[in-house]
């Protein structure tokens, strides 16, 4: 993992390990319900606990989300969204909180723009770096040459099915943090977390990765306290655009405190 | 569609193949530019157990064996090659013979690669294959090949497919399979996939995805390639038994693109033999709904893999069109994106309007109905430029050449 | 279905195979009491004409020769016999084969006839065919045929028909046939061949009338099986190459019975194979709205022959149900209805609930989707009676052997 | 041509010979639109001048037979007709004319009830035979039998297309008189008569015939006008099936006596 102290991701969750406690990462679409909608939303979120922030780019094939996530996007693009308002809420939230926020985009819109010009905007609209849900590294170089360029984060997955090679070139190639998928599936809120999270966690540590956060169908202050103690952070989404649907930026800040209950690390138990 | 205004001199592909090179057999992962894995990474390792159960089943004569025989004796195999006379007479003379598909088992060439992929399912120790479907022929051949193998399969469909295919549903059901109907989206192939894949993704212990046309991530591309290349090797050894020489073109139409490059395989280094790729001109170019990828749209990435891909400026999908369920699919195999830019095989949309105004002026109507059965026509695109550069990926070195690097396409969709 | 109350010793067939004499190639008119020509006046001559060419034509080499290339290069025979081995599991280990008619081009057995009838019709001099259609195999058949032959083409289909079949409408349509949708009577397959005989009663100067069954006036019913028998000949050859062995058993389904004879005239003196006809058993038999002619009919005239038909006590035509629009017929072709009269075939209604509670309690719907393809129940149906008495007619001899006079059957519907 | 002096249809035609005239022979179905109208209509063919009454069963597959007479038959048996209805129908009208009166009819209807039993009642219901559009003297043992048995005639047709040895043998089984059909093809009203009629007509004479009638289009008095010249009888169907239809039994002896008209033999024209 590349240590560019310059990284804002990397930042973040350093200030919340100095706190004694993972980071808090929070997933909403840009756009949804339309773009002043989401930076309030996202406001509410590092005003309330969120220590990253991940706005999402709603796309027409977004294949690893699930109905919650998929609903939200397809209205956002139903409401005129345009991608390159994604830098108008990354900016509108940067303006005014700390928090570090990235990215997360299926790569077609980005190589559509191009890569470079994307990044470079990106950065100019102060934002840390990017998730790329359905980018390997094997096809990264031009966003990796990109990314060294504006000192932005690259932050791959790695998933319950990833090879030890694997895991060593992915945990290499990052940088900010290594998102771990908690399960093999989609985006969406589920009952439990998985129990391979908690392995897949170590296994990326043991390849040497500093900061490993975990996302996927968590949804509840119980997963956030079961993943924050092991993991550098957690990532929240589906439950979060639920709560955007259903009671709009209220309701994001009271979930966001919720959530952030979970954060700080318990004796592990017996 | 416009004419095109010169002609180079040389295209890329004649001056390679006039090198004593091969466009055969190309291996994957790129295809020139296109092709690779962009996928999650959940799915890689998935990928990579069917890249290597199938490198090792090509090279096993057992398998080749097991293959060869259902082909034969299940399928149906080697399908005909017919001379069209009475099609011959209206066109002028041109000697148009069809290669018969849609004599195997199941209907549509779709059968060959759905044996193949269902024998690997097997041998990855694979309970249940998922497939998409448009027509509902990919839909069929796999479900039959699942009651054949005793293997659960459970297909996904646009609900908008599902209505205008109904029969085909039917069949499925009738074969034991699951249908599901999607209602994401455009509610055809395309989104299909994209739910076949979230099941992949969540089921992939014990599922294999038996995609239905050669795109997506690698090895698939090459893989359905492989399964269907006894198309042309047929259809090649047949046209010479029955001419006493190569045709002057042979063409085929493009959906995904399986029944074309399985056809044009065995006769891309055949530098004399000209050859036609046909996509679905919907209700005419100029109207935007039609599903002619190569001709108008530009590269992208989709299902897992770079190739031509209808999309806006912000690159979001563009619905696709097609009066033929089949052809419904907004991107296209990297092999032909690639094949299209170097110049060896020329595209050209078709639409009941254009094609027939384009060749006969009393615009009769003309339809895909069958794979492999189409016309030669005479007409052919402007002369596909040559590929966008891209960073040559270190992880896989590409087993085709290296395309000099030209200005990016004028035309957008 | 009544369960068989006794079994006679020795049943006319098996007495008849023992002295050593053949049940195959009957040349008509007559087969026992079934056959003949019922048919007006108008129509002798060109009934004439068809058959003195087809006699013709059957003993020129050329014509022979065009025909099997046609079967060969343009149909695709021959067909597979693919083993079911999957069913043969679920039905307890017998093994089961399938002659894959359907894989034939135009998608069923009739392109074997209609090709034979259109060869002659050319022969004949006429510039047109009609044809009747059911399920519009038939009809889609004639109108390749006729298209392949450039010959003017013309299918009458029962309007209730039209409507459930309408890809088979389109597909004629497509082909350059014309279709009349037939608004009389029961608006199916019976009614269509009353408009086609009035057609061709009117145009008889240029037409031919393409029947698509083993039924009608002679020589329709043994020139129809003529052109059929091979798909028992390559069934027969390919059981014995796969087996070693002539089968137990042979079955098919039974409309007016054309690809049911064409497969077991091969078998016919194999005394040893039992032969099984599966006639339409509709809504049940029980319900009086079936197509089961020679179960539950009793002989009558119709369509220029002489057999099992289904009639009230008026003599009127009852119409015909089936779930499968191509075996919803009345009647049945008069060979079958002697063959089963000497015990020789053994005829069943099957349907979805019947079939499958005589054999399954779990009551598995069965359905005929495709012609051949059925299961070789073991059960059958009460043993024939024996012809009932006729007059010898004096101007043809029956190649047949005469039949004992015994009681007439009691049933009747 | 078995010259029976019993038969009735002989007789019938041989009186209007005797005036110097072609007979008239007239169509109606039995039962259309009921048994008794069906009486009441052939009682009005006989009283106006038709010399021969032809009473059709009506039968679910009229092959020979266009769509005014179809439609007149399907109503019948819609309306319940039932087969032996037909001798009440030729006894109702025997037992109050002169007129010979024939049936015609598909053969099905006559082998379901036994050849010899039909044969039987028709003689007692006082018919003169039967007219057989759908039997061909090839297959007409059984029915030869028995209309010797009960001195029935026995009508068979002739066509255009019949060969020389057909019409001989034709004329041969027939006991009557032959019916020629003056055109390929099936009942119903037509603009003209056909050609052929007349040279079938010539032929059938030189085959042995005494009396051959012709029918099948045969519409309006100029036709009858035409057949007339060279026919010993005039056939007429459709066109009083029609009249049936739209004016009931008044329509019918209105256009029998039109008919009628033109039944005396004028000179040939040049
Ligand atoms: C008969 C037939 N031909 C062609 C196609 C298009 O697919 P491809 O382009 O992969 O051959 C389909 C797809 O369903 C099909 O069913
Ligand atoms: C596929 C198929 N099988 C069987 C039949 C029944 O006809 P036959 O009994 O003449 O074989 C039909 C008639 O349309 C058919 O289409």
């Amino acid at each position: 993992m590349s240590e560019n102290t310059a990284s804002k991701a990397a930042a973040a969750i350093d200030r919340a390990k100095a706190e004694g406690r993972a980071a808090l990462i929070g997933y909403l679409p840009a756009g949804y319900p339309d773009v002043q909608a989401s930076i309030d939303a996202g406001i509410a979120l590092a005003r309330n606990g969120a220590d990253l922030i991940e706005i999402g780019i709603p796309y027409s094939d977004p294949v690893m989300d699930g109905p919650v996530i998929q609903a939200a996007t397809t209205e956002a693009i139903a409401n005129g969204f345009r991608v390159a308002s994604v830098f108008d809420v990354v900016a509108g939230i940067t303006a005014v909180t700390d928090a570090a926020v990235l990215v997360m985009t299926y790569w077609n819109p980005v190589m559509r723009m191009g890569v470079d010009e994307f990044s470079r905007r990106l950065a100019e609209a102060g934002g840390a770096g990017l998730i790329t849900p359905d980018l390997i590294p094997d096809e990264a170089a031009e966003w990796i040459e990109a990314s060294d360029k504006y000192g932005l984060d690259r932050v791959f997955l790695v998933a319950p099915s990833s090879t030890p090679e694997r895991l060593e070139m992915t945990v290499k190639a990052s940088r900010g943090f290594v998102y771990a998928v908690s399960i093999m599936g989609i985006t969406g809120t589920r009952q439990a977390v998985s129990g391979s999270a908690e392995k897949l966690v170590a296994d990326t540590h043991a390849a040497g990765a500093e900061r490993v956060c975990v996302g996927l169908g968590v949804s509840t202050p119980e997963h956030v306290r079961e993943i924050a103690a092991y993991a550098d952070g957690v990532i929240v989404g589906s439950a979060l655009v639920a709560a955007v649907r259903d009671g709009g930026v209220d309701a994001v800040g009271k979930l966001t405190k919720d959530l952030s209950a979970g954060l700080r690390r318990e004796p592990a138990q017996a | 569609m416009d004419a095109p205004t010169s002609k180079p001199e040389q295209n890329a592909a004649d001056a390679f193949l006039q090198g004593g090179a091969s466009l055969r057999n190309a291996s994957g992962p790129y295809f020139g530019s296109y092709g690779g894995r962009w996928m999650p990474e959940s799915l890689i390792a998935a990928l990579d157990e069917v890249q290597d159960t199938f490198e090792k089943a090509k090279a096993d004569p057992e398998f080749i064996a097991q293959l060869n025989d259902l082909n034969k004796n299940y399928s149906g195999r080697p399908s005909l090659l017919t001379e069209a006379k009475r099609f011959s007479q209206h066109a002028g003379g041109a000697r148009i013979f069809l290669k018969r598909e849609d004599l195997n088992h199941t209907g549509s060439h779709k059968i060959n690669n759905v044996l193949g992929q269902a024998l690997l399912a097997k041998r990855m120790g694979k309970t249940r294959v998922i497939a998409e479907t448009g027509a509902g022929q990919h839909g069929v051949a796999s479900a039959t090949a699942a009651a054949l193998l005793g293997l659960e399969c459970v297909v996904y469909m646009g609900a908008e497919d599902c209505r205008r295919q109904a029969l085909n549903v039917a069949r499925m059901q009738l074969l034991g399979a699951t249908v599901v109907p999607v209602t994401n989206g455009s509610q055809t192939l395309k989104d299909a996939i994209n739910d076949a894949l979230r099941d992949w993704v969540t089921n992939v212990e014990n599922t294999h995805y038996l995609l239905g046309t050669a795109a997506g991530a690698h090895p698939f591309p090459a893989m359905v390639r492989f399964f269907h290349e006894v198309i042309g090797e047929e259809a090649r050894a047949q046209i010479l038994e029955q001419t006493g020489k190569l045709p002057d073109a042979v063409c085929a139409c493009i959906g995904g693109g399986s029944n074309a490059i399985g056809l044009f395989h065995a006769f891309l280094d055949d530098s004399s033999v000209k050859i036609y790729g046909f996509e679905a001109g919907g209700d005419g170019v100029e109207t935007g709904r039609h599903a002619a990828a190569i001709t108008l749209g530009r590269p992208g990435v989709l299902h897992g893999a770079r190739s031509y891909l209808m999309q806006d400026e912000d690159g979001q999908t563009v619905e696709s069109h097609s009066i033929s369920a089949g052809l419904d699919y907004p991107s296209v195999g990297p092999e032909h994106s690639y094949l299209a830019d170097i110049g060896r095989v020329s595209c050209t949309p078709t639409s009941p309007i254009s094609a027939a105004s384009a060749t006969n002026p009393s615009r009769t109507p003309k339809r895909w109905t069958r794979s492999g059965s189409c016309a030669a026509l005479k007409a052919s695109c402007p002369p596909s430029s040559l590929p966008t550069p891209w960073p040559a990926p270190s992880r896989w070195a590409s087993a085709l050449p290296k395309a000099r690097q030209t200005p990016r396409r004028s035309r957008s969709s």
